[in-house]
Order: structure tokens, then C-alpha cells, then sequence
């Protein structure tokens, strides 16, 4: 069974969403889709360990050879992100059922799980395959779902919120769609590998210039880049708590996958980096969107819109640790992702636990509960730090390798830039510090709880691990390392 | 031995996780008990590096102990000590908690060895340090506090782009001799000399010191100060601008000192001047010049904080701390008089008290290396020194003209934690050698030779002399009633009209300067804290996705054509 | 030259598009442009695609759309947006496209690329390696079975997904009223209601035959499974849809596609367990061409049951949500008169 | 010649037609349509570069040597079952948003979502002042 492995890590949570359908009592698919969603964790580790030990991996679907058959390719790159979708994936699910409980009318549980693990398919099969118009099938799985699942929000807000991401995430798709078609007129192949042999002879022309424009920008729209984010704010505010921490923790990082897949191993590094003004094009936009994003972060009176901006300056440091195009600025991006996935995880699986006891996330409603929800609001600070870059926190590690290839590059002036960008940050999570510590609860407001094990244990789960890869760096160093290395490797 | 791996901040974080589960009696005797089982614990410590791990490439060392680590470990301790003893009488758990993580921090900074672990600390003793100014819970302090949090963090961030500068350079982020031949030095000596309070930079420390709790400030006064003459004499002995600049740092307080009304500012400006000396010493940077900075560091930590725990019980009892508004309360609070009167000396450097040991030490390193003019500036700061901290602090409080305030000696833990202090001054006075077995040079200085001694009461002699002079003819000390820094007409006939030119401008320069900084600070809070409206629509407004879509569109066709240009 | 004039015709359909605000005759026109590149595809030899487009774009949507103009109402609002700036850019954008096409493969070439890499073995070797006469069959279900499979889960995420969004939890007594309107309503189709029932069993046998002719010619299960379900919906608009659901219960449509989509994925874990990578027909039979032949009849079977069962659902639920919107009103109109 | 690239061009009219409808018009329905338009084109693009002169169906028959190429036509069927199902969500949003908004024109929705921000920001600074 060894040798199925990548073919597993997608199947199984598919294969687990239609049984959901036929189990229908809510609990019992609950546990099911852990179960499913654990195991689909469990092979990514194995997975992990056998591309650390031995290389690439590649799986050839209905036993076709690769340029005719769809190929699964598991690199150093991919066995990382499955790491960190699946591993992500488990642990909100396990807050998932107390939270969705006051979320979303009891006849719709089933779905939700359904769609759920459908999502978290399609995350997985984009970054298991190494076939272009394979990831254009699972990527539309993985945002039809996304879309139903934003639209089950409480209020009506999520309904607009996905439609709004329903049309740019198919406009996304259609272009990267469309990207795929001319790449494949060119070459006569989808396949991945097959591709990156391929492009080199045709690359100097205008339909591969205009096939990559559209690979690049459908993607930076669904990373939600700079100025592409704007459908990214409103649907995480409005999306039931489970669904935005998953989707914060890993759709942006699955897009992220993809602009590097695309970019390094299919394009390759020398077309991407200097037939087209991609660096300075990237810097810069990631830049602004540091600063844009943290300042509207500033603003935000719903707790939920705060994080959701913040993530858009996340994306902004991975861009532009990726635009450096150098082995320590793509490590410091893919530190990024994970760390990020990390953290962006456990606050927005404690904001979940809040809404939980207070129903209600606005900045006002968070008054006074550092003392009535000590342990979640820990983790939001926690959680906050990391984002900061604080050390001992993972924000720390990937923003220390971040400005190193800065420095490295001689490019300090964005160096001090993106420790100017952190300091905003500062004053962010200032803001949720103030507001939970320093200010009395309102008159009217009854007494809440603390928030129950089934949140905790996953939060602080997260948040551990958010610490203990701020301070034993190397695992993720090391393997982000050797995901670099390989990328570099390979188009060289 | 286990043991020996327990770096010092551990006993004081532990203890503070101790004290937030206990209550009364049981929270004070830990609290006691914490800084002595940790000084026990690290007097036991050999010399070394005794933790270290690899972080990211580097190796980090969170815990090394030596000779100039270990002083500033036990003056610490102490410190804590008495600090905490000062304070037994609170019931403010905010305090407490903020007094232990901060003086564990400061621990955790002068036992780092490699800048990282240092930075951790740097940030930590800003961020528990702002609750001692915010526990006194009033609007005012909650802007001082902010100010005062901004900047230290500021400097915390300017520690951390030389620490990436410096590790870019060198490849490696131990904590050991920097000089200034880098960005990477210059950036971290200006992150130290924010902290250490260097002149321009110094306003963080008059603007918030006065601020704080009664108690807060003792603590206040400890660490910060001292943990950065520590990370200076570490990574830039002997760099001759520290000389220029310490020199500057013991003189211009002076001029502040003199007319600030508020008592507790006025021991903050001579908290600059003092650490002035300690630069100047490091500056110099030879064995002598350094054991001096060094020794009066622990001095000053110890008398600093008597005079601050002096006037703390002051304020304590009497609500006021303005020199204007007391006086005589020399009739009701005789033991705090006295206890004050021993800080004072110290402070002002008399034989047999503990200023005198390790002042003189670096007066004469600075003569041995020719830096006459140095000399002749440090000299005229020490009778400044007297003039202010050694006269005007008792002299208003518990003197001058009586305000009619009948207040009582504070309570007994003040008293005891007071009279610790007040001994150990005396004590290291008298006994200098037990403080200079502990420095890290050997040098075989004796201050109490005739040159010295007699050179110093000279000084003293004269400085009172001219005090009591001008406190005859009414002269001195000028009784302002308010901070306003407007000339006195008595001051004005007092000095030559040239240097009270100078001096005007000086203040003037100052006032500016500091008004504009906190109003510019102030701003910024406001600006970020209340919601700039206009601003907020703008970033939180709602787009269409018409417009989304409307930016594919663009960025598309720039990139299109960005492409085919190429 | 046929396509030529398609294609023209494809473009004023589009601008026609652009300027109608009738939601209505822009559904129409949608309609029509569905049924354009229908004919275009033909004429491209792609009829797979045709069928397929026909029957999807011309066919299912339209018919969604309408349902959904009744409930939301047929006229488009002049905007105050100003169309300039949204014009121009799309202009330079397109304009920029245009010239990225010159150095593009020519139409018709047959030296371009993608005839000369890849495609070729699916041309030639196909009917050896799979045995199906139709190689656009072969490649879709057996070369390229996965994708397929994502196709299909991609159906089954929409039907869940529009399930989420729009099944109402419908008390028993509700149904009764409005069934009885409904059926009321229809009485005046008797001549179609008669003409459909004679034709629906036709439709099921076309459906049935599409299924499984899709190894020789067009057609295959996605195709069989949209004719299958038009075949219940033409009688759930005739005879009320609360008679359509007396006939098929909401819940076994549910189970029908989920099952579907297992079906699909349990060829692929059967030729695991016997030591083939997954949806390797080759180790179903003893012979490999039998063996592809089993598997891809399984898989087809899995995507007709899913395709079917998900239109069913999905047409269901908007005509389930149109009734409640026709009931409400109606109940408005009640209390206001 | 210039008949070689038609359908190209064709494709990229059709594109950018399907693109400013999403952009310039308000109506929820219209932009589904817009969006439909500009999926279609793409198909057409695949479709027409499988097209090869003188080729017939990918049906395999023994008197036929020239064959479209099959493969796009593929990607396209799965294309096309993509583009239903995202039509059919986007509908059903349509209808939810119609029920929950009373209206399907953008800018209706915009500014019923900015009240209501704006109203909950008053309440908000109101409680604000008094506590």
C-alpha cells in the first residue's frame, strides 16, 4: 500500500464525502470526517518522510505513462503543503462540531461536513498533481466548496460575500484555465514535467508571454495578491468560524503552491524571472499590499475583517519573499506558509471559540474577556505575536529568513520596510490586547465562559506548535530548506 | 549538576506563575523568598556558558555567566530584593507580577549570550516594565506609559536590524565585543543608547520615571538603565565617542535638575547623570575605567534606589511629591530624613559612602588617559550632583520651610527595605574591597589614598559652602513653584548673564524637543487608537465585485503589455 | 466557411447579450449562444463536446435561469456606473490579446504542436491499449480517468452545494396546500401532459442508449445522465412537482449520487487491491482489453447515476424554491386583500 | 492568412464581451451570463485548436487517416460539467441573495450592506460614549 500513497492522500477524504451523505446522523459524520481528514494527516507525514529520504515521488494514475496518463508528482514542495493542509484541516475539524452548532441549522450539518472534506480534497489533489488541467479540475473542486461553504455565514452578508468570491474565484479559475490552453497549444502536453522540457524551445514567444500573464494573475487573484484581494476580507468575515479558520490557515497557501509550482517548475526560473518584469512587478505590489492591508487592519472594528486584512499582509511577505527569486527568500516563503498556517489557525479558531460564547465579534464585544476567557484570549495574543515576528513564536523564524535574503540581496531599504510593515502589525494586535484587557466590560453584557475543551484542545494545540517551531526550528527549516533547494535544482 | 543549567530569570518567572496562584502572606514570603533562593542559587554558579542550542544557523546562548554578567546578576538581586520589600505592603497583583518578570528580565538580558536572547530580554523589560507606570492607573500615566513603551520598543527593533546586520556580517549572533567599524555597531549602539537614556534620547526615561507608582520607580530606576551600561561595556569598551557622550550625560542634566520641582524628576535626571559616569568609564575603556563604570553601577543601583525609595514614601504618605509643596517633614518622618540623608551622601560621592568607591575610580582612569577636560567636566558634574540630588532632595523635602504636611514614617517594610540599602551603602563605603573582589579587573585600586579623599571633600566642602552661602543670602535654592522652565529674576541675578543665555537656549532646545516628541507621540497614539473616519470608510468600505473584477482586467493588461515591451 | 459564419454570429449574439436589459431575452439569447457553439463544435469535429454543450448550455442552464428570472423578476436596472472605463480597458486588454495571437499556431495546421506531441499515441494506439472505437471515450475514461472523476466530483460538490443553499425544511401540510395549487395550475396542459407521457419513456430509452453507445460514438454518461434527468424534469414541470416527487423520493436521489461518485471511485480502489496503480482497468480481467472495457462501462454508469441524480437535485431545488416564493406571495396577496 | 487567426480573435471578442459584462453591469443575473459568455469562449478556443484540415471526428473508422485531436476536446466536456455546476451555485446565490436583500442589483445590496455597517458603527460609538 506504500506504493499508493500520493493516490491515498487525495482519495481517501474524497471517498469519505459521499459516505457522509449516507451515514446522515451529524455526529457520527463528524467523527467519520476526522477520522478521514486524520488519516489523510497521517499519510502526509509518511509521504514527507519518504520524499526526505528518497526523492521525488511520482504516481502514474490508470498506469499511463506520464505525458498520456495524469501523473501525481510528490516533491519536497508538495509532501510540505500536504503536510500542512491536511495537518491544519485535522485540527479545525476537531473544534468543528461545537462550533457549527450555533452557526448552522441542524439539517444542514451533514453538508457541511460533506463539503468540507470536498474542499479539503481539492486542496490536497491541486498540490498532488502534476498535471496542469488536473489542477484546473480540483481546484474548482476545492472552490465550488468553498463557495457553499461561505454562503452557509450566519448573516446575509455571506451570502453577497460568496457570490463576490463566487465570480472572481471563476474568473481566477477561467484564467488559469485559459493559461493551461495556450501553454498546452504550444508544447502539446499537460503534463507538468513534460511542460518544463517543453517551454524552453518556445518560450520567446508572445502566446506563452500571454499563457503565463494568465496562470500568474488567475493566481494572484486567488491568493488574493495586491490588488486582487478585494473579495478575500468579506468572505472570511462571514464565513461560519470553522470554515475561515481552515480556508485562512490553507486556500491562500494552496494558491501560494501554485504561483511557485508555476513559476519555478513549469515555467522555470529563467523564464519567470527575467523575460518578464516579475520581480519588481512582485516586490513592489507585495509591499503595498503589507502596507494597505495592516493599515485597513487598523481599522477594522470586526475582529474577523481585522485578521482577514492581516492575511492579505501575510501574502504580501510571501510575495515578497518569493519576487527575490533566491533559495533564502522562497525558504523564507515557504517558512512563511507553514508558520503562517500555524497561526493564522489557532486565532481564528479562538475568534471561533468567542463567537461561540459571545455570538458576536466586533472589536467592543471583546471587552474584558482577557478575564473571562483567559485561555482563548492567551491564544488570539499568542497568536498575535506570532504574527508580529515576536521571537520564540514562528512569525519570528520566517521573518528572520525573510529579511536575511533581503539583506543577502542588498535590498535593506525593504528590509527596513517590512520591519516598518511589522510594527503595524504591532499596533493591530494592540488594538484586540486593549480592548480584552484594558477595558472594562460593557454595562449590558452577561458573563460569558470560557470556551469549551472541544476549542481549546485544537487551540492550543496550534499555538504550542506555533512556539515549539518558533524555538526547534528544524524541522521546518530544514524541509523548506530542501524544498528550496530542489526547486532551484530542478530549473537550473 | 542540573542545577547549574537554571539560567537566573527562571526562578523569577517560575515565582511569578507561584504568585498569581497564592494570596496574602503566602504570595508576600515567595515573593521574598524568590530573589534569595535564585542569589543562592547563582552564587554557586562557576563561571561559563551553560545553555546553549542551535536556532535557525546559529548557535544561541541563553545563559553564560562571567565576571561582568555575574556582577550585574547579584546587584540585580538585590535590587529585586529590596524592591520587592519596599513593595510588600501592595495588594496590586499587576505590580507584583510586573516587578517580577521585570527584574527576571533584566537577569535574562545581562545573562544572554548572544544578541538574540538579548533582544527577547530588551523587549521584555519594556513590556513588563510600562504595567509599573500604568498601575497607577490614571490617564496621565497611561499616555507616559504608551510613550515610554514606543520607545523602548523602537529601540528594541533598531537592536534587532543591527543583531540581522551583524549576523549577516559575521555569520554568527554571539554577544561579545561589536565596535563601531559596521552599520551593524552603530545600530546597536543606538539601540543601547536609547536605553541608556543618552542625551536627545534620554526623554523616554524623565517623561515616564515620574510617572510610575510609588514602587514602580525603584524598580523602574534598577534595571533599565543598568541592564544597557551593561550590553555598552560589553560590546564597546574603549570606544572614545562613549567618553564625549557620558561626559555630556553628566553634565546637562545638572541644569534640568536644578530647576525641576518635581522631586522624583529631579532624581531622574541625575539617574542620567550617574549613568553618565558609568559611559564615560566605559568609554575610557581601561581596566581601571570599566571596574569603575562597572562598580558604580552596582552603587548606584543600590543608592539610586534609596533616594527613589525615599521619596517614594513621600509621595506614599504625604500624595505629593512637588518640592514646592512640601518641607519639614524632617519633624514626623525622621527615619525616612536620615535614610535619605545616607542615599544622599552616597549619591554625592562622600568618603565612606559607597558613591565615593567607585566614582573616584572613574574620575582617576579618566585623568591616567589625559582626558583633562573629561576630568574637569565629571568634576563639575559631581559638585552639580551634590547641588541637586545630595542638597535639593532633602533639603525640600524634609527641610526648607515647613508646609504644614504632618505626615508619619512610612510603613515597616519601606522603613526595613530602606535601611538594607542605606547599609549596604554604608557598608560598601567603608569596605570597599568586598565590591572590588568581584569586578572584572584586577587592578589593586585603593580610593581611600590622601589625594583622593582629600580631593573629594574639597569638592564637597566647597559645593556646600556655596550652597549655604546662597541659601543665606536667599539665593538658592530658588523655590519654583511650577515646572515652567521660565527664568527666575532671582536665578537671573544669580549667574552671569551669558551662561544664563546659554542655558535659556538649552532649555528652550529641550522643551521643544520633548514637547514635540510627546506631542508627536501623543498624536500618533491618538491618530491609531481613536478611529481617523475618513480613513476608515475608505479601508473598510465594501467593493463591488464589478470593481474586482475591473482590477483583473488591469493587472492583466499591465502585465500583458509590460511583457510585450520587454 | 461554415464556421466562419458561426462564429460571427456567436460575436452578435454576445453584443446582443451586452445591450438587452429584458433578462429574458438575454437568458433566450444565452440560449442561443449555448446552441451556436453547440454548432460550432460540430463543425469542428467535436461533437462529444457538442452533445454535451447542447444539451448543458443550451439546455439545463437556460432552463435554471428561467426559474430563477421567476423568482427574481425579469429587468435588468439601468445602472448609474459609468461603462467607459470598464470599456476601455477591456478594449486594451483584448487589443493587447490580439496581439499576442500572431505568433500562434495557424487554425487547421496540422503541424502545430499539439498534434505532434502526446496526442498522436491517443490517435493511433488507443484501440489496442483500450479498445474503444471512440478515442475522445477512451481518453476521457480511461487515459485521463481521474479527471473525469474530479468531473464528477465537481457535480457532486455542486448538487451538495445548491442543496445547502436552497433545500427547505418543508412541513407535511405546507406540501399538501401548495401540491394542490400546483396541480390546479396544470390542468390546462392536458394535450402536452398527454403528448409527454408517450414521449418520457422514449427519452429514457435515449438516454439508456446514449449510455452505453458512448464507446462507439458520441455520448457517455455525463450526456445520458442530463437526458435522463430532462426526462424527469419535463414531468415534473407537466404533472407538479410534488407529483415528480411522490415518483422519486429527495433523499434516494441524494444517496444515487453519492453512490455514483463511489461507484466511480471503487474501480480505482478495486484495481489497487489487486495491485494495479488506481483506475487501472488492465487488472480488473484477466485479459486487459476486457478489463478496460469493464471498467469504463463502471465508471460511465458512475458518472450517468451522478450527473442524473445531481440535475435532479439541483432543478428540484430551484423549482421547490420558486413554489415557496409563489405560495408566499400568494399568501401576501391573501392577507393585503 | 488572415482567416488563419479568426477564430483567435473571435475567442478574445467573445472573451473581453463576457468580461465587461461582469464588470459594467449591476445585475446579479447578468454577471452569471456575462460569466457564462466568457467560459464559452474558452471552450471555443480549445475546440478550435484540436481542429486539424481535413480531419473528422475521434471516431475511429477504418477509412479515415486524419483525426481531430481528441484531447481538448476532453478537457473541454469536463470544462463544460464545470461550468454547469458553477452556474447552477451561482444561481442558487442569486436566489438566496434575492430572498435575503429583496434585490439582485449590486448596487441596492452595496449600499443596504454600508447602512447597515455605518448603523452598527453608530450604535457601536454611541455605547462607546456612554460606557
Amino acid at each position: 500500500m506504500i506504493a499508493h500513497l500520493p493516490i491515498l492522500q487525495v482519495i481517501i477524504p474524497l471517498m469519505a464525502a459521499p459516505i457522509c451523505l449516507m451515514l446522515k446522523r451529524a455526529q457520527l459524520v463528524w467523527l467519520f470526517s476526522l477520522i478521514a481528514s486524520g488519516l489523510a494527516f497521517a499519510i502526509s507525514i509518511l509521504l514527507l518522510q519518504q520524499v526526505m529520504t528518497s526523492g521525488v515521488i511520482s504516481y502514474e494514475l490508470g498506469g499511463w505513462q506520464a505525458p498520456w496518463g495524469i501523473e501525481y508528482r510528490i516533491d519536497k514542495l508538495n509532501a510540505f503543503l500536504l503536510l500542512i493542509v491536511s495537518g491544519i484541516s485535522t485540527v479545525v475539524l476537531f473544534a468543528a462540531q461545537t462550533s457549527i452548532e450555533k452557526e448552522i441549522p441542524k439539517n444542514k450539518h451533514v453538508y457541511f461536513y460533506i463539503l468540507y472534506l470536498l474542499s479539503l480534497t481539492g486542496m490536497l489533489g491541486i498540490v498532488a498533481t502534476g498535471d496542469a488541467f488536473n489542477v484546473f479540475v480540483f481546484l474548482e473542486i476545492s472552490s465550488l466548496s468553498a463557495y457553499a461553504l461561505i454562503a452557509m455565514g450566519k448573516n446575509r452578508q455571506a451570502l453577497w460575500a460568496s457570490y463576490q468570491y463566487l465570480i472572481m474565484g471563476t474568473i481566477g479559475a477561467t484564467f488559469i484555465l485559459i493559461g493551461i490552453g495556450l501553454i498546452y497549444q504550444m508544447t502539446g502536453t499537460l503534463n507538468m514535467y513534460d511542460l518544463s522540457q517543453r517551454l524552453p524551445e518556445v518560450a520567446q514567444t508572445r502566446t506563452v508571454f500571454a499563457a503565463f500573464a494568465f496562470v500568474i494573475v488567475g493566481v494572484c487573484l486567488k491568493l488574493a495578491m495586491f490588488p486582487l484581494h478585494l473579495w478575500l476580507p468579506n468572505a472570511y468575515a462571514y464565513a461560519p468560524s470553522i470554515v475561515t479558520a481552515f480556508f485562512a490557515a490553507t486556500a491562500t497557501k494552496v494558491a501560494v503552491y501554485l504561483l511557485i509550482r508555476f513559476t519555478f517548475s513549469v515555467f522555470g526560473l529563467s523564464f519567470s524571472f527575467t523575460t518578464v518584469p516579475l520581480q519588481t512587478l512582485f516586490m513592489a505590489l507585495g509591499l503595498i499590499g503589507i502596507f494597505a492591508a495592516s493599515t485597513s487592519a487598523i481599522y477594522q472594528r470586526n475582529v474577523k475583517h481585522l485578521f482577514a486584512y492581516s492575511s492579505i499582509a501575510q501574502i504580501g511577505y510571501m510575495i515578497v519573499g518569493f519576487s527575490l527569486s533566491t533559495v533564502t527568500g522562497l525558504t523564507a516563503t515557504l517558512l512563511h506558509l507553514f508558520n503562517h498556517a500555524l497561526m493564522k489557525g489557532a486565532i481564528f479558531l479562538a475568534l471561533a471559540a468567542v463567537i461561540y460564547r459571545v455570538g458576536n465579534i466586533e472589536l467592543n464585544n471583546l471587552r474584558g474577556l482577557g478575564r473571562q476567557m483567559p485561555l482563548t484570549m492567551a491564544a488570539i495574543v499568542i497568536g498575535g505575536l506570532s504574527l508580529i515576528g515576536v521571537p520564540l513564536t514562528v512569525g519570528f523564524v520566517s521573518k528572520w529568513y525573510l529579511l536575511m535574503a533581503l539583506i543577502e540581496q542588498g535590498w535593506w531599504p525593504v528590509a527596513v520596510l517590512i520591519l516598518l510593515g511589522s510594527m503595524l502589525a504591532v499596533v493591530y494586535v494592540w488594538r484586540i490586547v486593549e480592548a480584552a484587557y484594558f477595558k472594562a466590560p460593557l454595562d449590558n453584557s452577561s458573563p460569558v465562559k470560557e470556551a469549551p475543551m472541544s476549542f481549546l484542545i485544537p487551540i492550543w494545540t496550534l499555538i504550542i506548535a506555533n512556539i515549539y517551531f518558533g524555538i526547534d526550528t528544524r524541522l521546518s527549516v530544514q524541509v523548506a530548506e530542501a524544498a528550496a533547494q530542489s526547486l532551484f535544482g530542478v530549473s537550473l | 549538576m542540573w542545577m547549574i543549567e537554571i539560567p537566573p530569570f527562571f526562578p523569577f518567572f517560575i515565582g511569578t506563575f507561584i504568585l498569581l496562584c497564592t494570596r496574602g502572606m503566602l504570595r508576600s514570603a515567595i515573593m521574598i523568598l524568590v530573589p534569595i533562593v535564585s542569589a543562592l542559587h547563582l552564587s554557586m554558579i562557576p563561571e561559563g556558558i551553560h545553555l546553549q542550542f542551535a536556532f535557525l544557523d546559529y548557535q544561541l546562548t541563553p545563559y553564560r555567566v562571567d565576571k561582568l554578567s555575574i556582577m550585574f546578576g547579584y546587584v540585580f538581586h538585590i535590587a529585586a530584593l529590596i524592591g520587592i520589600i519596599y513593595s510588600l505592603h501592595l495588594r496590586d497583583t499587576m505590580q507584583q507580577v510586573a516587578a517580577m518578570l521585570y527584574a527576571g528580565s533584566a537577569l535574562g538580558a545581562v545573562f544572554a549570550g548572544d544578541l538574540l536572547t538579548l533582544f527577547v530580554f530588551w523587549e521584555l523589560l519594556a513590556f513588563t516594565s510600562v504595567f509599573l507606570i500604568w498601575a497607577r492607573r490614571t490617564e496621565r500615566s497611561y499616555h507616559a506609559g504608551m510613550r515610554y513603551l514606543i520607545i523602548q520598543v523602537l529601540s528594541g527593533v533598531i537592536l534587532l536590524v543591527g543583531t540581522l546586520f551583524y549576523a549577516h556580517e559575521n555569520n554568527t549572533l554571539a554577544f561579545g565585543y561589536i565596535g563601531l567599524d559596521s552599520i551593524a555597531g552603530w545600530l546597536i549602539l543606538i539601540a543601547f543608547g536609547i536605553k541608556c537614556a543618552f542625551p536627545i534620547a534620554h526623554n523616554w526615561l524623565t517623561d515616564a520615571y515620574p510617572e510610575a507608582t510609588a514602587t514602580g520607580t525603584v524598580f523602574l530606576s534598577a534595571f533599565t538603565t543598568k541592564v544597557a551600561v551593561y550590553s555598552l561595556a560589553r560590546a564597546y569598551p574603549g570606544a572614545e565617542i562613549l567618553v564625549y557622550i557620558g561626559a555630556a550625560m553628566t553634565c546637562f542634566p545638572i541644569f534640568f535638575a536644578v530647576i525641576e520641582n518635581d522631586l522624583r524628576r529631579v532624581l531622574a535626571y541625575s539617574l542620567i547623570n550617574q549613568v553618565g559616569f558609568m559611559v564615560v568609564g566605559i568609554g575610557i575603556g581601561t581596566a581601571l575605567a570599566i571596574n569603575g563604570a562597572v562598580s558604580h553601577a552596582f552603587n548606584d543601583v543600590i543608592f539610586k534606589g534609596l533616594l527613589f525609595m525615599s521619596m517614594g514614601a513621600v509621595l506614599h504618605m504625604t500624595g505629593r511629591i512637588n518640592g514646592s509643596d512640601l518641607g519639614g517633614l524632617y519633624k514626623t518622618m525622621p527615619k525616612t530624613t536620615i535614610l535619605c540623608i545616607v542615599g544622599a551622601a552616597s549619591i554625592s560621592a562622600f568618603p565612606l559612602f559607597s558613591g565615593f568607591v567607585s566614582k573616584s575610580m572613574v574620575m582617576s582612569a579618566a585623568l591616567e588617559e589625559g582626558y583633562d577636560w573629561i576630568w574637569l567636566m565629571l568634576l563639575f558634574a559631581s559638585a552639580g550632583v551634590f547641588h541637586h540630588a545630595g542638597i535639593k532632595i532633602p533639603y525640600f523635602a524634609f527641610f526648607a520651610h515647613d508646609s504644614g504636611i504632618r505626615a508619619n514614617d512610612p510603613p515597616n517594610n519601606m522603613l526595613f527595605a530602606m535601611a538594607i540599602a542605606a547599609a549596604l551603602c554604608i557598608a560598601i563605603g567603608i569596605y570597599p574591597q568586598a565590591l572590588y573582589s568581584l569586578l572584572p579587573y584586577d587592578t589593586g585600586y585603593n580610593p581611600y589614598d590622601a589625594t583622593h579623599v582629600l580631593a573629594q571633600t574639597q569638592l564637597l566642602f566647597f559645593s556646600a559652602l556655596a550652597f549655604v552661602w546662597l541659601n543665606l543670602k536667599g539665593l538658592y535654592p530658588p523655590e519654583l513653584r511650577s515646572t515652567h522652565l521660565d527664568f527666575d529674576w532671582v536665578y537671573r541675578r544669580a549667574m552671569p548673564n551669558v551662561l544664563q543665555k546659554v542655558f535659556s537656549v538649552i532649555w528652550q532646545i529641550d522643551r521643544t524637543l520633548r514637547d514635540a516628541m510627546k506631542l508627536r507621540l501623543n498624536s500618533y497614539l491618538s491618530y491609531f487608537t481613536r478611529k481617523n473616519d475618513r480613513l476608515s470608510v475608505l479601508l473598510s468600505q465594501n467593493y463591488p465585485s464589478g470593481s474586482m473584477a475591473m482590477w483583473v482586467a488591469v493587472v492583466l493588461a499591465a502585465y500583458l503589455l509590460l511583457s510585450f515591451i520587454k | 466557411m461554415i464556421d466562419i459564419i458561426l462564429l460571427t454570429l456567436l460575436v452578435v449574439v454576445a453584443i446582443a447579450i451586452i445591450r438587452m436589459k429584458d433578462l429574458f431575452a438575454v437568458v433566450m439569447l444565452l440560449g442561443i449562444y449555448g446552441l451556436l457553439s453547440a454548432s460550432f463544435f460540430v463543425a469542428m469535429d467535436a461533437v462529444d463536446v457538442a452533445f454535451t454543450e447542447a444539451a448543458v448550455g443550451a439546455g439545463i442552464s437556460t432552463l435554471l435561469m428561467l426559474v430563477v428570472i421567476a423568482m427574481t423578476g425579469r429587468k435588468e436596472k439601468t445602472n448609474r456606473h459609468k461603462p467607459l472605463p470598464a470599456l476601455c480597458i477591456v478594449l486594451i486588454t483584448g487589443g493587447l490579446l490580439i496581439y499576442g495571437t500572431f505568433d500562434m499556431p495557424h487554425f487547421g495546421a496540422a503541424d502545430a504542436p499539439i498534434h505532434q506531441h502526446v496526442a498522436p499515441r491517443y490517435i493511433n494506439d488507443s484501440m489496442a491499449e483500450v479498445g474503444v472505437p471512440n478515442i475522445v471515450t477512451s481518453v476521457l475514461a480511461s487515459y485521463r480517468a481521474f479527471d473525469t472523476f474530479g468531473e464528477v466530483v465537481v457535480i457532486f460538490t455542486a448538487g451538495i452545494g445548491v442543496l445547502t443553499l436552497l433545500s427547505v425544511a418543508r412541513r407535511k401540510e405546507d406540501a399538501e396546500k401548495i401540491s394542490s395549487i400546483n396541480d390546479s395550475m396544470h390542468e390546462q396542459h392536458l394535450v402536452i401532459r398527454i403528448v409527454a407521457k408517450m414521449l418520457i419513456p422514449f427519452i429514457f430509452l435515449f438516454a439508456l442508449y446514449v449510455q452505453f453507445h458512448g464507446d462507439f460514438g458520441p455520448g457517455g454518461g455525463f450526456q445520458a445522465g442530463v437526458i435522463f434527468a430532462a426526462a424527469i424534469i419535463l414531468y415534473a414541470m407537466l404533472f407538479g412537482l410534488n407529483t415528480a416527487r411522490k415518483v422519486i423520493n429527495q433523499t434516494f436521489i441524494q444517496l444515487i449520487a453519492a453512490v455514483g461518485v463511489l461507484l466511480y471511485g471503487s474501480v480505482g480502489i478495486v484495481s489497487l487491491m489487486n495491485d494495479g496503480n488506481f483506475f487501472n482497468y488492465n487488472v480488473l480481467a484477466s485479459d486487459p482489453i476486457a478489463g478496460q472495457h469493464l471498467g469504463i462501462l463502471l465508471i460511465e454508469w458512475g458518472v450517468g447515476c451522478t450527473v442524473a441524480s445531481v440535475m435532479m437535485i439541483i432543478f428540484f431545488s430551484f423549482a421547490g424554491r420558486l413554489e415557496l416564493h409563489q405560495h408566499n406571495e400568494r399568501v401576501k396577496n391573501q392577507e393585503s386583500s | 492568412m488572415l482567416m488563419d487567426l479568426f477564430n483567435h480573435w473571435v475567442v478574445i471578442t467573445l472573451m473581453m464581451s463576457g468580461l465587461y459584462i461582469v464588470i459594467a453591469h449591476g445585475n446579479l443575473i447578468k454577471k452569471i451570463v456575462g460569466l457564462s459568455v466568457f467560459q464559452t469562449s474558452v471552450f471555443i478556443f480549445y475546440i478550435s485548436m484540436a481542429k486539424v484540415d481535413g480531419g473528422t471526428a475521434p471516431i475511429l473508422a477504418d477509412d479515415i487517416v486524419q483525426y481531430s485531436n481528441p484531447l481538448p476536446h476532453v478537457l473541454i466536456l469536463t470544462a463544460i460539467v464545470v461550468g454547469i455546476a458553477t452556474t447552477a451555485l451561482g444561481l442558487s446565490l442569486v436566489v438566496r441573495i434575492k430572498e435575503a436583500y429583496g434585490s439582485i442589483e449590486e448596487e441596492s445590496i452595496q449600499q443596504q450592506d454600508n447602512q447597515q455597517q455605518d448603523n452598527n458603527a453608530h450604535a457601536k460609538r454611541k455605547q462607546e460614549e456612554e460606557a
